[in-house]
């Protein structure tokens, strides 16, 4: 099946047979097999649930195979926990975050290998470290601040640094990128290549066509838990790559893979009836006033770089926090949210960037995580009958493509990208009039981000207004009626669609304003 | 004259006994105008030696204490000799190495209670003397004084009869509920073995009397009950007849205390030990004595 | 969010104001002995609280140091007084054991999974239970270097503390620059924010746990060396309700309970406000056994309300 | 608050899946596997202890026209055990811990006699009384609630204000008394029998199936479990975390208070200094027996229900057997560690490898 015609090195850093690991309900992977040689980037490709975070959690010893062997450099190895690997040279990013929230940033990075001084540990050289390390990937932030303080995205970069940091042979990133901007994206792969260059093996784990094809040598597709084949980068197209995760089965529309097209003319939007309105509304060190108005039926695109604001624009308007200035009104009565409570009440819904501790009840199933917000909203006393929330629960699993082994699993065992489907699902439930998505397609496959968007839109047209933050400028672009523009947390120009292209958005960031 | 200033440490509020013990006192010294400073150890040492420490950073005439324990005072005594304030203890003794640390004691004898309570049993034993007595013991609060030394007072007598023996013994905790809730598993496990209930304290033997009741036994009849302290509740069940008898443990130290710390300060000799008197209440004088209890 | 180290800081404030209500209210009461007494009467309880703030920074908890101190006093006492032993070899003796007992529990918490709370309670009522079969009296103990450390003041500013004091403070010094400045104290605090995650920054967790239990054990048997030479006897009835104290104190230093914020220098500062409470009330000398706990009380919820309202309006302000 | 969240939920499902296949699911390991069954097997064999060294044990007799016998006292016994674990597995199901249990069980008994009074009539009238000591207990729970969630004071803070105060509240009603009461309708709530089982068990059943059927046909259950295992996304989902924070601390004293009024009916007094002493220990260690995390989360109502009946057979069984009372503790200690190892599915596994180690070693 796989066709290999140039071997990069003649022997793999790092080899895998046969791996089998199964979970009560599902065979996460059957006998796979994967080569990663010495200087090259590899990527790991397929669906939501196809088993990368598996493979890779079985490599690093967090879970033990059921079957299989692991070969670093021609030895079986038999990795017991992930220090384990780390010591046999196998430096992880996990797919979430994995980093403490209580410790400092520099701390994060250097935990389990402080610099020593004196018996102690060397503070002030940590933190200069620390520093330097990110300002190679140009973030420069306070390290000595708790881990907690920082948006996703930094979070994010922490841990590479951490990863990065250790000298190893074998680095493994498992969607380091889903978070970052690409802007920070480019300065990784930057990174990446350098440390290709130093011969180090990395097995990059990613949705995003573009990066593949950016960063990649060769790639390993999975499908449903087996290997599908193992292919140059060069020799395979960006149509044959979708194909193949997906299935010959679902013969894909070519879109998919296409590059990021222009989508629908856009409507006229002046005529559409205006539902929320806010004022000045802004948060001491959080956000400066900002006006923003969302109009059922029209979908509006924050755009902007990381820690531009987005995230606190989004919770202001939730009443997740509370803001100090300005008002909102709702069809133009006006209304203050004390809690996210009053926010869903008043028909809104708010599907939060970071999954793992704003979205998901871990050991809650699915169909819990699913009625919650809806359950919420209908009462405490008045309990959806069981019936009602498996009958939603199923319905919203097969019209998302949620892979669960059932409607009962705890989600904490769904795959990342299936958490987030359940999550959304969760707000889709409430039949919201407004819903605010942070980063909905983050750590989601190509054909469920189609699916997502599609649905999103449909949602949209049916009457639905809608708040959509992503990183991916494209995908803002491409669907979006009016975009805003957002820099250093201020609300920059308002545009409608098709003013504005990649080039000029950045632009915009940039300097504030589109200069022709 | 400036009153005279007592520091007072009590062990805590643990029991109808102890209430009554401190209010006695604290009468005693509203009605001789002594200061009294008050302090509750909530029945840890650590805090009564904190009290103590405070009590000579206040420079007080005297200190009076009913120890928790009675081991471990040597070096707060110590302070407070070099302090040069005499110290009283009431109700139970310390074990010193050097004995002047202390001016004088006071208090009732735990042992020669437990043997009273033997020697009522023994008395009575002799009516039936081919029969073999057999007795359960609800133990107060395992290695607390009281338990230790009424079982070892007891046992001492109750030896001197082999008829007499002890079948089961438990810890109650000095509580009522633990003592019906013991009294139920012996009631289940020895049945009508059972002739004598020997309770460490009334609150025991109260809720072991109501046991026995639910059990259809009669108490104080079909099974003899034995206990100590004679409180209030204790005398009405005696009056009921479900008690046999109970040997008084006096709390009421409070007049002797105040007279005690007075001839202390004004450097009269005083009896190194003071034992109060105490008597043992049958069923038969209850009736009599109950409008005089106090407590 | 309310950070740590503004509801350290206001502890220490309202410890101040504490201390300064007193003094105006009871002549004698800001005597320097008075404050020397503070630490020379909770030395034992500051000790414990040291370890229990490890155990609580990482998570967990520790309900058996009560019921360790009482069976290290017992152990002490037995073998000095009955077997004789030179009093060095039996306080070595006691250390050991009491680090051996935590590092069992901690043992068993890691390698089986069991929760702390029931692990430890269960710790609880084994090390009491030892204390009485060990013997149900009190053991008076006369060795001379323990009468010697029970019975000597190291004059300080015209004040003297303890050996007990000072062996506390210098816990504590030891405790804090562990806590902060050693790789097994970071990992304390990552293992408290995150197990899984320390998990997979590749720590040893479950060494740092054996460990963190094993120092709140040595913590609850210095204690318990030192209890005896403040009481100077063995015994099952020692320090209970302990463990409570040391928690509360733990956690009115300004560390939280569900892991991983706070400082263990806090536990100082924890213990001193207990210890005034008790002082205050000593000194007050009017109140009744009931009223000693209703007051104790109250003072408990007016300090935590007032220093829960004044860390969230500082951390307002930042 | 923005404490950091615990991630219990990887490690557990990683821990309970490590090495085992795929499995067909026989109805034989599904019972094995159902969470309640270890806590089950631990009382069955508790009890087969007691029916091997305890002559008698099982023996039930109709006396005065209702059963007696051991049995029947543990059950009776462990009422209000089992109605303050009740309340304690809410509570912790939030994450939170109540050490209060114990005062509100001397408060509530307090109140209702000291209302009844040492009379054989009725001061007050009974029901009355009852109410009046119920509303005690309400308000402690409110208090504890308006601390824990009002405040956000730490759970185990929140409740020991009370728990120190709680019971200086009590003596301080009976001026360090204990009140004994003649009034014999009272007794009825702790020592009655009802169709000839101890009327306790009534109240227990009552409170359980109310609990249970709360939990179930409500949304209640769901909302506890996910304030317990994510507040922020449990606030962001819509849910009022603080109210339902303030009910939990409501309902557990509610139990509490219940308990009390049985524990003072039963010893036909109310001991405000020693009613209810450690109860809040034992009824959190009858929720862990039970089955529930400390961490929150997933709770389960039966399982601290056989918790707390495992807690008093144990208790029983030490007094049945005569054991000393200085070993009290030690075996106390060691079931319970035996209990919490057969629990454990590390230890299992680790038991197995040994036994296949031995016997390849042996073959
Ligand atoms: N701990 C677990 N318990 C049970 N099932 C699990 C567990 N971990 C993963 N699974 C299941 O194994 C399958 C593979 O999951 P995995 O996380 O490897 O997918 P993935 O390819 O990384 O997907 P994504 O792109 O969404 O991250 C999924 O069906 C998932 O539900
Ligand atoms: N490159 C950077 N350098 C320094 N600080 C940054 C950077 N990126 C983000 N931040 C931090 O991000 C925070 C604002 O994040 P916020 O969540 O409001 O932005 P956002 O636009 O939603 O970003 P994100 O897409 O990451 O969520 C600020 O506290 C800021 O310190
Ligand atoms: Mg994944
Ligand atoms: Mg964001």
């Amino acid at each position: 099946m796989a066709i290999l015609s140039s071997a990069p090195a003649p022997v793999p850093v790092l080899e895998l047979r046969g791996i089998s690991k199964a979970f009560p309900g599902v065979q996460a992977l059957s006998g796979v097999a994967l080569n990663l040689y010495p200087g090259e980037v590899h990527t790991l490709m397929g669906q939501n649930g196809a088993g990368k975070s598996t493979l890779i959690k079985v490599l690093t010893g967090v879970y033990t195979p059921d079957q299989g062997q692991i070969l670093l450099e021609g030895r079986a190895i038999q990795p017991s926990s992930t220090l384990d690997a780390q010591n046999l040279g196998i430096s992880t990013v996990y797919q979430e975050v994995n980093l403490c929230p209580n410790l400092s940033v520099a701390e994060n990075i250097f935990i389990g290998r402080y610099p020593r001084k004196r018996g102690g540990i060397d503070w002030a050289g940590m933190q200069r470290q620390a520093t330097e390390l990110l300002e190679r990937m140009q973030i420069r932030i306070d390290v000595s601040l708790p881990l907690a303080r920082y948006p996703l995205a930094i979070q994010q970069m922490v841990a590479i640094s951490r990863a990065l940091l250790v000298s190893a042979k074998v680095l493994i990133l498992d969607e380091p990128t889903s978070s970052l901007d690409e802007k920070e994206v480019e300065l990784l792969f930057n990174v990446l290549r350098g440390l290709r260059e130093q011969g180090m093996a990395i097995l990059f784990v990613t949705h995003f066509l573009d990066q593949t094809y950016a960063i990649s040598d060769r790639i390993t597709v999975m499908r449903n838990g087996e290997r599908e084949g193992e292919y140059a980068c060069s020799e395979l197209s960006r149509l044959e790559l979708v194909n193949k995760m997906v299935g010959a089965q679902a013969a894909v529309a070519p879109a998919l893979a296409a590059a990021p097209a222009q989508a629908p003319a856009p409507s006229a939007s002046s005529k559409l009836t205006t539902f929320l309105r806010a004022v000045g509304l802004g948060r001491k060190g959080a956000l400066s006033p900002m006006d923003i108005e969302l109009r059922q039926g029209e979908l509006l695109g924050l755009a902007g770089l990381l820690g531009s604001g987005r995230t606190e624009a989004a919770r202001l308007l939730f009443g997740a926090d509370k803001a100090d200035s300005g008002s909102i009104a709702i069809d133009g009565k006006e209304c203050n949210f004390a809690s996210p409570r009053d926010a869903i009440a008043a028909g809104i819904g708010f599907c939060s960037e970071d999954r793992k501790h704003e979205g998901a009840v871990l050991e809650l199933s699915v169909r819990e995580n699913l009625i919650l917000a809806l359950q919420a909203r209908t009462g405490i006393l008045r309990a959806i009958p069981l019936r009602r929330q498996q009958q939603l629960a199923e319905e919203y699993v097969k019209a998302l493509g949620i892979k669960t082994a059932s409607i009962e699993t705890p989600i904490g065992t769904l795959s990342g990208g299936n958490q987030q489907k359940v999550l959304l699902a969760r707000w889709m439930a409430t039949e919201p009039k407004m819903l605010i998505l942070d980063e909905p397609t983050r750590g989601i496959d190509v054909r469920a981000k189609q699916e997502i968007m599609d649905y999103v839109t449909a949602l949209c047209r049916k009457g639905m207004a809608i708040l959509f933050i992503s990183s991916e400028l494209p995908e803002v672009l491409r669907v979006s009626d009016r975009i805003v523009v957002m820099r250093d947390r201020k609300a920059g120009g308002q545009y409608p669609r098709g003013a504005l292209d990649e080039n000029s958005v950045l632009q915009v960031i940039a300097s504030g304003d589109v200069h022709e | 004259a400036k009153p005279l200033v007592i520091g007072f440490s009590q062990v805590g509020a643990e029991s109808e006994w102890r209430t009554a013990n401190t209010v006695s006192i604290k009468d005693a010294a509203k009605k001789d105008g002594i200061t009294l400073k008050f302090a509750d150890a909530q029945q840890k040492q650590e805090n009564q030696v904190k009290a103590i420490r405070s009590f000579i950073a206040q420079r007080v005439d005297v200190i009076a204490f009913s120890p928790v324990v009675e081991s471990g005072w040597d070096t707060v005594l110590r302070e407070a000799k070099a302090a040069k304030i005499p110290v009283i203890l009431t109700d139970r003794a310390v074990n010193v190495s050097d004995p002047s640390l202390f001016a004088t004691f006071i208090g009732s004898d735990f042992v020669e209670e437990g043997r009273r309570a033997g020697r009522w049993l023994l008395e009575r034993a002799k009516k039936t003397p081919d029969t073999v007595i057999n007795i359960v013991e609800l133990q107060g609060t395992v290695g607390s004084a009281p338990a230790l030394d009424r079982k070892k007072g007891f046992e001492e007598v109750i030896a001197g009869n082999p008829k007499l023996k002890v079948i089961r013994s438990q810890t109650g905790d000095f509580t009522r509920a633990k003592g019906k809730e013991v009294m139920e598993a012996f009631l289940k496990a020895e049945g009508k073995k059972i002739n004598v209930l020997y309770a460490h304290n009334d609150d025991m033997a109260i809720g072991a009397i109501q046991a026995i009741e639910e059990a259809g036994m009669k108490p104080g009849k079909d099974i003899v009950v034995i206990s100590i302290d004679g409180v209030k509740g204790a005398f009405e069940a005696m009056i009921a007849g479900k008690l046999n008898v109970t040997v008084e443990c006096s709390p009421l130290l409070g007049p002797q205390l105040m007279q005690l710390a007075r001839d202390v300060v004004a450097n009269k000799p005083v009896p190194k030990r003071v034992v109060t008197q105490e008597g043992v209440f049958p069923a038969e004088v209850a009736a009599k004595e109950f409008p005089n209890r106090k407590y | 969010m309310a950070s740590p180290y503004f509801t350290s800081l206001v502890t220490v404030v309202l410890l101040a104001v504490l201390l300064a209500a007193g003094g105006v209210a009871y002549p004698g009461f800001l005597s320097l002995q008075v404050l020397f007494n503070l630490l020379i009467d909770n030395a034992f309880l500051l000790v414990i609280a040291v370890g229990m703030s490890f155990v609580i920074l990482s998570g967990g908890i520790d309900l058996s140091v009560g019921s360790v101190l009482a069976l290290t006093t017992m152990i002490s006492a037995w073998l000095l007084q009955s077997w004789h032993l030179p009093p060095l070899l039996v306080i070595a003796i006691a250390l050991a054991l009491g680090a051996g007992f935590g590092a069992a529990m901690g043992a068993m918490i890691h390698y089986f999974k069991l929760q702390p709370f029931i692990v430890t309670l269960a710790g609880m009522f084994l090390a009491r239970g030892l204390c009485y079969l060990i013997s149900i009296n009190s053991i008076t103990i006369d060795d001379p270097l323990y009468v010697a450390m029970s019975q000597t003041q190291l004059p300080v500013l015209g004040g003297f503390i303890s050996p007990g004091a000072l062996i506390a403070l210098l816990t504590l010094a030891a405790a804090v620059y562990v806590a902060h400045c050693t790789p097994f104290g970071r990992a304390i605090y990552a293992v408290g924010g995150s197990e899984q995650s320390a998990l997979m920054m590749g720590l040893r967790v479950g060494r740092t746990k054996v460990l963190i239990y094993a120092f709140s054990g040595f913590c609850a048997a210095l204690a318990g060396v030192l209890f005896s030479f403040y009481m100077l006897s063995g015994y099952g009835l020692h320090a209970q309700g302990t463990e409570l104290d040391a928690i509360a104190a733990v956690v009115i230093g300004g560390t939280l309970l569900s892991g991983g914020y706070g400082y263990v220098a806090g536990s100082l500062s924890g213990v001193l406000v207990l210890g005034t409470i008790q002082t205050l009330i000593a000194f007050d000398g009017t109140l009744s056994s009931w009223w000693t706990r209703i007051v104790i009380g109250g003072l408990l919820f007016v300090f935590c309300v007032v220093q829960r309202l004044m860390a969230l309006g500082a951390g307002r302000k930042t | 608050m923005n404490s950091p969240l615990k991630e219990n939920a990887m490690p557990r499902t990683a821990a309970a899946t490590r090495g085992a296949g795929p499995t067909s699911p026989s109805t034989a390991s599904m019972f094995v596997r159902h969470p309640l069954f270890r806590p089950l097997a631990a009382l069955v064999l508790l009890l087969l202890v007691d029916l091997l060294l305890v002559p008698g044990f099982f023996h039930l007799e109709i006396k005065d026209g209702h059963l007696y016998g051991s049995l029947i006292d543990i059950a009776n016994r462990a009422a209000p055990l089992v109605l303050a674990a009740l309340g304690m597995t809410l509570v912790i199901a939030t994450r939170g811990i109540d050490i209060s249990v114990g005062a509100v069980v001397a408060i509530s008994g307090t109140v209702a006699a000291m209302l009844i009074g040492g009379a054989s009539a009725a001061n007050t009238p009974m029901a009355l009384a009852l109410c009046a000591a119920m509303g005690a207990a309400l308000l402690c729970g409110a208090w504890n609630g308006l601390l824990a969630a009002g405040l956000g004071l730490q759970p185990i803070v929140a409740t020991l204000i009370l728990m120190v105060a709680g019971r200086g509240l009590a003596q301080l009603f009976t001026d360090g008394q204990i009140l004994t009461v003649y009034y014999t309708p009272f007794f009825f709530l702790g020592s009655g029998y009802l169709f000839g089982l101890p009327f306790s068990l009534y109240i227990v059943g009552a409170v359980f199936l109310a609990t249970a059927l709360l939990m179930r046909k409500t949304a209640l259950g769901l909302f506890i479990q996910a304030v317990g295992i994510n507040p922020v996304a449990a606030r962001l989902a819509g849910l009022k975390t603080a109210v339902l924070i303030f009910f939990v601390y409501v309902f557990c004293s509610a139990c509490a208070g219940l308990a009390g009024l049985m524990v003072s009916a039963n010893i036909k007094s109310a001991d405000a200094n020693n009613a209810g002493l450690l109860l809040e220990l034992d009824a959190i260690l009858a929720v862990t027996l039970g089955g529930t995390s400390l961490a929150g989360g997933k709770f389960s109502l039966a399982g601290s229900v056989i918790g707390a009946l495992i807690i008093q057979t144990l208790t029983y069984t030490i007094y049945s057997l005569g054991l000393p009372p200085e070993v009290n503790m030690v075996v106390k200690s060691v079931v319970v560690f035996l209990v919490c190892l057969s629990q454990s599915a590390e230890f299992k596994n680790m038991w197995r490898a040994l036994r296949a180690k031995t016997q390849g070693g042996a073959a």
